[in-house]
């Protein structure tokens, strides 16, 4: 199914970021891109939400750990909110946030919050070209493969322990 | 399990759009209709060529009849253009609207991606995304606001005023602001208009004292919006009124105070004959000034300097109108939608230093001529020069401050025809050589073209050439004491020097100064260069993003009267049609609050901008406003026990969608779920 | 306050009274000049007209050792260069080593080979600019012991000091040598051709068009009422001065007007001997020592 | 095809036009175009903005010298981006620019004019398109083959290469003012050459040789 996968990228592998994009502006302005075919790179996908400040941290997370390499929030300029201040409180959580992966070992590009009011469909395409190009350096982040190796390990634990308490109770 | 129209799980019918070949040029879309079939709950994948199309919605709408569908998903284009073309076409198939989710692949993917493989990919990940997301979607009901029948109009230029006037005929009570003492604009300062040459004022001061006259306008002029709050059908807006120090219920306009004012002559440049007159203290821009009140300048007023002037103005004026202690106002008004008309500025010539535009006395810009060729202007028509001379040549330069990546990229509009305009009334009032130095004549409108062939056979001297300089360095004895304008001549591949009495340059229109805040108050978007942004390039052109605000003239872009006009009569009717309508449609993507997990904990209560939440102390739960949220679900990010929830953003709906973006291969979700919200 | 110094080649030759004169002003202002080790022409507008990268490696390798002095005990010392096309083929391959990756790499590289590894920090300067904007017109003002009172100054700028880069003044309407010449007492007249071009090396080469760029610079001067014409570049210097016979010869003008250095006409002002300014190099001699004359009183 | 070479370089300026010596086809067709010298030039010019003129002809005014040029830079630019190779790289046009970048700084486009014309200038000498005994592209070789020589410039002995190389006897016209600078110690012959030639050499021989010319 999915294996009409893109054939570029020298080993195969593309990065996958996962784009959260506020109605008003960015997602406007990623409209504008496209209407003013301004072509990039194909690596974003794009979730819309009403207000970045609609972001609940877990989405982020929740993004990482089912495989994302990277993960963008577009959200108006500050002062430019559709709501008064949601970005603001975006920020603040972005920033919380940022300082968590980096305690996690998640490198910091692959986390990028950018402002891109609805005029600014030529910084779509340079937000979303550099991004990649940054996680691309980066490599794959392969959470979900961690897991399953943690997970592994864990059961393997659990049988030599449950194995143990045979032996003993044998 | 989420509640379905009469089935328990979800149907999907899945439909992708090929929209002539600018998605189909780009993305498999067969591939994309063969994969969606895979899906799991797809009952119905199909592509066709134009889903927007009343075929492509019948499609839809006989499917989910014939394959009892209750879940409906296109792949076409934004869903900021056609997700209400498509919410209502899985109506009329019996389903309730919201039951439908868009996924865009074209502004998103076959526009913006070049590789086939590439884009196709990308679209198969949304499309996965899309048919998970939809299986969480609810039943929901649409939101209905009132709509408050007053209107407010900010700026009474031509189009301001024509906005108001059509609202008010209309029997809608209309409030029209002007932040200057009269209204009337920049149209006001044009002596005649192309390409008819009628004289602006005799169309223009009709509508304006109608305005004045007409019971259903009030105006506010010398006053400014300073607040506005609330949202479609319901604003709360505040307005300065700055003092005049004349009371406009009291003052006639006989202008006798101007006479008896202790200066005799006026000494500070005249802001409506552009610094070429001077005006006293006490003045009215122009005879015909709506409304026909005086105001006192108290920069200027030796009683405010000094508090030692003899008030000659106030012994003359018989009915006291003058008043020294006049203070700012505030005044705080309700309507229901706002139509913005805060016009342009004429681009500032000395940015292009070349033009000796502040260097030397006879260059002159488009709008100062304007006024000098004017029967009631400075010089009462005569065309004559800063230095005393009647010009025998004169050169006029298009383009300063337009098309030039220097300033101002855009080409302005109405450059071309003003100045055809001005190079006639120029040769009218002094039978002089009239050159015109053009890159392109733009003359596309009604009588446009013919007005240029006319201007031909006047025998004016066009010339294709941008100009590069203006100087006084005359190379010849018949160059002395003219301004030599240095031209390549492109049609004939000369360079030109043509010694010239005057320099009139064609300024171009740029945004007000204060554009960007004035978005800011209202809530709206800018383009790029700084010109109120509309909803739609096309089919939009007069709406913003926020509903209820409408744009209309030159704050959207350079136009020129007519368009204006029209322009103005559209933000008219947009405005009507909602009051009409009594109500709008609102998204019900308000929040809400899941009262079980609440622990009032309140940090939910100052988050939002709008104060929709409030504590309800009796139950210790919050509680949220529906019509005073605007679903921004900021609240919802914040709830740290999860009780908050948004409509058509719902957490299962959001993460469902990042599940079906990423997961490539199925079932890697080991793990993963350890950070799922509780759901 | 002390600069790294770039004479280039024509300092060395026909520009010498101009590298006497800079020389004797800054040691008059206790401002320091260390010469660029081992400095190598900086390629000037002939050498791009053949290999471009090239002519930046060749430019780039002064940029280099600049900044290698600088890293050797002349931190923060800026790299002065008064001649023109110096000034800006350095400048102008500082820009396009930031701005082309192209050009970037492959100088970059060169470098090395070199034994250079150029970071890219150096700051290219001209003496005007030093002076205006660095040391100062109050602190050159207070120096000074010969106002310039009568002189009737047409202040040229020529083409590559402001173009294209405007690093420190208008493309089209420079106004620092006239501020400067007016804090010494003198008074510099407005005139439309401060920047335009002498043609450059046309005079050597099609002389019949940079001859006449040349008188048209210098007729305007003299119509404006100029006593003398100030510039900041060897070449211009050079095709005004040199060649004003000639212009008179071959267009029966009877153009007679001095052309010195700005730097030159500052040195009298502060006093310092002809010879160390180079006066006697000229060929138009100035006559500073005489009294202003009484139509120069008139108009000051 | 080859066009004639364009009128000697001893400019007479008359407000006359020229009288048509030979007749010029003015016909001319696409095959005879290089559709690709646009772009070609653009890329080595930093100038892609040059595809974006909109033929204004502010270059041509601001120019001190287009009134000797027999193109105007405006045409110039047009006649690039239409691929008028020959007619462009024969021009006189490229040889007068002066390098002042007045045109430069005024280009409504932002088009980097002064660079276009260095660009064709490399195209020019690199092809051999000009003739021989311009001295603009001699005095250009001289001056670069002295550089790599010495790493410095010796101007004496450039202008007598100049000479000798162009029109000799223009030397005996220069000797008067060649004599006066040496009176004035503004000229010498000894020979400027800096110390780390081989360093140098060895850098500048690295880059490897811009190939301007495209195959045709």
């Amino acid at each position: 199914m999915a294996s009409t996968g893109m054939k570029q990228g020298t080993n195969g592998w593309e990065p996958r970021i996962v784009a959260f994009f506020c109605n008003w502006c960015t997602y406007t302005a990623a409209d504008l891109a496209g209407v003013s075919r301004l072509r990039h790179a194909p690596n974003a996908r794009v979730i819309r939400v009403m207000c970045s400040g609609r972001l609940d941290p877990q989405f982020v997370l929740d993004a990482f750990a089912r495989g994302a390499d990277g993960v963008l929030v577009g959200g108006c300029h500050p002062g430019d909110c559709h709501y008064m201040e949601g970005n603001y409180k975006a920020l603040r959580r972005v920033r919380l946030l940022q300082r968590m992966m980096k305690d996690m070992g998640i490198h910091e590009d692959r986390f990028r919050l950018e402002w891109i009011s609805a005029s600014e469909g030529e910084k779509v395409k340079t937000t979303i070209n550099t991004m990649t190009e940054r996680v691309r350096a980066l490599g794959p982040l392969g959470l979900p493969e961690r897991f399953a190796e943690w997970d592994e390990e864990m059961d393997g634990l659990a049988h030599a322990i449950a194995a143990q308490e045979e032996a003993v109770h044998a | 399990m989420p509640e379905t129209n009469g089935h328990d799980a979800p149907r999907v019918g899945f439909y992708v759009c090929h929209c002539g070949h600018n998605i189909a040029g780009i993305v498999d879309v067969a591939e994309v209709a063969r994969f969606a079939g895979t899906l799991p709950n797809v009952i119905v994948a199909r592509d066709y060529k134009y889903m927007c199309s009343d075929p492509g919605q019948e499609l839809i709408i006989t499917d989910i009849r014939e394959h009892r569908l209750n879940r409906i998903v296109v792949a076409s284009c934004s869903p900021l253009l056609h997700e209400h073309t498509f919410r209502v076409a899985t109506e009329k198939g019996g389903l309730n609207p919201f039951y439908f989710q868009m996924v865009n692949i074209r502004e998103d993917v076959s526009w913006v991606t070049e590789n086939h493989d590439a884009a196709t990919h990308k679209a198969l990940d949304l499309v996965r995304a899309a048919v998970r997301r939809v299986a969480h979607h609810r039943s929901l009901a649409t939101k209905h606001v009132r709509i408050h029948p007053d209107v407010l109009v900010v700026g009474a230029g031509i189009s301001g005023i024509h906005a108001a006037l059509t609202l008010a005929n209309a029997g809608k009570k209309v409030t029209l602001v002007e932040r200057e003492p009269t209204i009337g604009g920049h149209m006001a300062m044009f002596d005649k208009t192309f390409p008819t040459l009628d004289c602006a004022a005799c169309i223009l001061t009709p509508k304006m004292s109608a305005v004045k006259n007409h019971p259903n306008i009030t105006l506010w002029s010398y006053s400014e919006v300073s607040e506005v709050s609330g949202y479609v059908g319901s604003y709360t807006v505040k307005v300065k009124r700055k003092p005049r120090f004349v009371s406009e219920e009291l003052c006639v306009g006989c202008m006798e105070c101007i006479d008896a004012c202790v200066y005799k002559e006026g000494k500070t440049p005249d802001e409506f004959n552009q610094g070429l007159s001077k005006r006293k203290p006490v003045y009215i821009p122009f005879p015909q000034a709506t409304p026909q009140v005086v105001l006192i300048d108290p920069d200027t007023c030796i009683e405010f300097k000094s508090g030692r002037c003899k008030k000659t103005c106030v012994e003359k004026c018989d009915r006291n109108a003058i008043d020294f202690k006049q203070k700012e106002e505030i005044k705080e008004i309700q309507v229901g939608t706002i139509i913005l008309a805060t016009g342009f500025k004429t681009f500032d010539p000395k940015r292009i230093p070349y033009y000796g535009y502040g260097k030397y006395p006879n260059v002159y810009s488009s709008l100062e001529v304007e006024r000098l060729v004017n029967a009631s202007g400075p010089t009462g028509g005569d065309l004559v020069l800063r230095d005393g001379r009647h010009p025998k040549t004169v050169g006029i330069i298009h383009c300063v401050g337009s098309r030039d990546r220097n300033t101002n990229r855009w080409c302005s509009r109405t450059c071309c025809m003003y100045s055809l305009k001005l190079a006639h009334l120029l040769k009218e009032h002094s039978e002089a050589e009239v050159y015109n130095f053009y890159i392109d004549i733009r003359a596309a409108g009604k009588a446009y073209e013919e007005f240029y062939d006319k201007l031909l056979e006047e025998n004016i001297h066009f010339i294709r050439g941008r100009v590069a300089e203006v100087t006084d360095w005359s190379a010849r004895p018949e160059e002395e004491g003219k301004m030599i304008i240095r031209v390549e001549d492109t049609l004939i591949g000369v360079v030109r020097r043509v010694p010239v009495d005057m320099v009139v340059l064609a300024v171009g229109m740029e945004p007000q100064a204060d554009s960007q805040d004035v978005r800011r108050m209202f809530n709206i978007s800018c383009s790029t260069e700084g010109f109120f942004l509309e909803r739609h390039p096309k089919l939009a052109p007069v709406d913003t993003f926020t509903d209820g605000i409408f744009i209309a003239g030159a704050c959207q872009g350079p136009k020129d009267i007519p368009d204006s006009v029209a322009q103005a009569g559209a933000a008219a009717a947009q405005a009507l049609s909602l009051i009409d309508a009594g109500e709008v449609e609102l998204e019900p993507n308000t929040a809400y609050v899941v009262e079980e997990s609440c622990s009032g904990c309140k940090s939910c209560l100052n988050i939002c901008p709008y104060t929709a939440i409030t504590r309800d102390e009796t139950r210790q739960k919050a509680f949220i406003n529906e019509a005073l949220c605007k679903g921004c679900g900021t609240c919802v990010a914040t709830c740290p026990s999860g009780a908050i929830r948004q409509n058509l953003f719902e957490d299962e709906q959001i993460f469902s969608e990042i599940e079906g973006l990423l997961q490539e291969k199925e079932s890697v979700l080991t793990g993963g779920g350890a950070w799922r919200a509780p759901a | 306050m002390s600069y790294l110094y770039f004479p280039g080649c024509s300092l060395r030759s026909t520009g010498r009274p101009y590298e006497e004169s800079i020389l004797a002003v800054f040691r008059k202002l206790n401002i320091p000049l260390k010469e660029l080790d081992d400095w190598n022409c900086c390629g000037a507008t002939a050498y791009v007209s053949i290999d471009e990268n090239r002519a930046f490696t060749l430019a780039a390798r002064n940029l280099a050792i600049a900044e290698r002095m600088q890293n050797n005990g002349n931190a923060g010392e800026d790299l002065m260069a008064p001649c023109s096309a110096c000034y800006l083929v350095l400048e102008k391959t500082q820009h396009y080593m930031k701005t082309d990756e192209g050009v970037n790499t492959e100088v970059t590289a060169a470098l090395r080979r070199g034994g250079f590894d150029y970071k890219g920090t150096t700051k290219v300067r001209h003496p005007l600019d030093i002076l205006v904007n660095d040391i100062g017109i109050e602190r050159i003002a207070k120096a000074v012991v010969r106002p310039m009172k009568g002189m009737k100054v047409a202040c040229y700028y020529g083409c590559q000091v402001v173009r294209p880069f405007e690093t420190f003044d208008h493309a089209a309407y420079p106004t620092t040598m006239d501020r400067l010449v007016t804090a010494l007492g003198a008074t510099a007249i407005d005139w439309p051709m401060k920047a335009r071009c002498c043609g450059g090396s046309l005079t050597g080469t099609i002389q019949e068009a940079g001859l006449r760029l040349n008188r048209a610079l210098l007729k305007e001067a003299e119509k404006r009422g100029a006593n003398i014409i100030l510039t900041c570049c060897p070449l211009c210097q050079h095709n005004l001065e040199c060649y004003q016979k000639r212009i008179n010869r071959r267009f029966g003008e009877s153009i007679h007007i001095p052309v010195a250095y700005f730097t030159q006409f500052i040195g009298l002002a502060l006093g310092i001997p002809r010879k160390e300014l180079g006066i006697q190099r000229l060929f138009i001699p100035l006559k500073f020592a005489d009294p202003p004359t009484k139509e120069a009183h008139a108009h000051a | 095809m080859k066009l004639p070479t364009p009128p000697a370089l001893r400019t007479t300026v008359t407000n006359s036009p020229p009288r048509m010596k030979t007749v010029v086809r003015r016909l001319k067709f696409e095959s005879e175009l290089d559709l690709s010298f646009g772009e070609h030039v653009a890329e080595r010019a930093y100038g892609q903005k040059l595809l974006s003129c909109i033929q204004c002809g502010t270059c041509s005014a601001t120019c001190p010298l287009s009134h000797y040029m027999d193109y105007t830079p405006r045409k110039i630019i047009a006649m690039t981006r239409e691929g008028f190779k020959d007619e462009v790289l024969n021009s006189l046009t490229i040889w007068l620019c002066a390098s002042c970048y007045a045109c430069t700084v005024q280009c409504p486009r932002q088009i980097h004019i002064t660079d276009v014309m260095y660009a064709l200038k490399r195209e020019a000498i690199a092809r051999g398109f000009y003739p021989a005994r311009n001295p603009i592209p001699v005095l250009a070789k001289a001056f670069y083959e002295r550089v790599r020589h010495d790493g410095r410039n010796t101007e004496s002995r450039l202008l007598i290469t100049l000479y000798l190389r162009t029109n000799p006897f223009k030397m005996l016209k220069e000797a008067m003012l060649g004599l006066h600078l040496f009176l004035t110690g503004r000229l010498s012959l000894k020979k400027e050459k800096i110390k780390g030639m081989k360093e140098l050499r060895k850098m500048i021989d690295s880059v490897e040789p811009r190939k301007e010319a495209v195959p045709l």
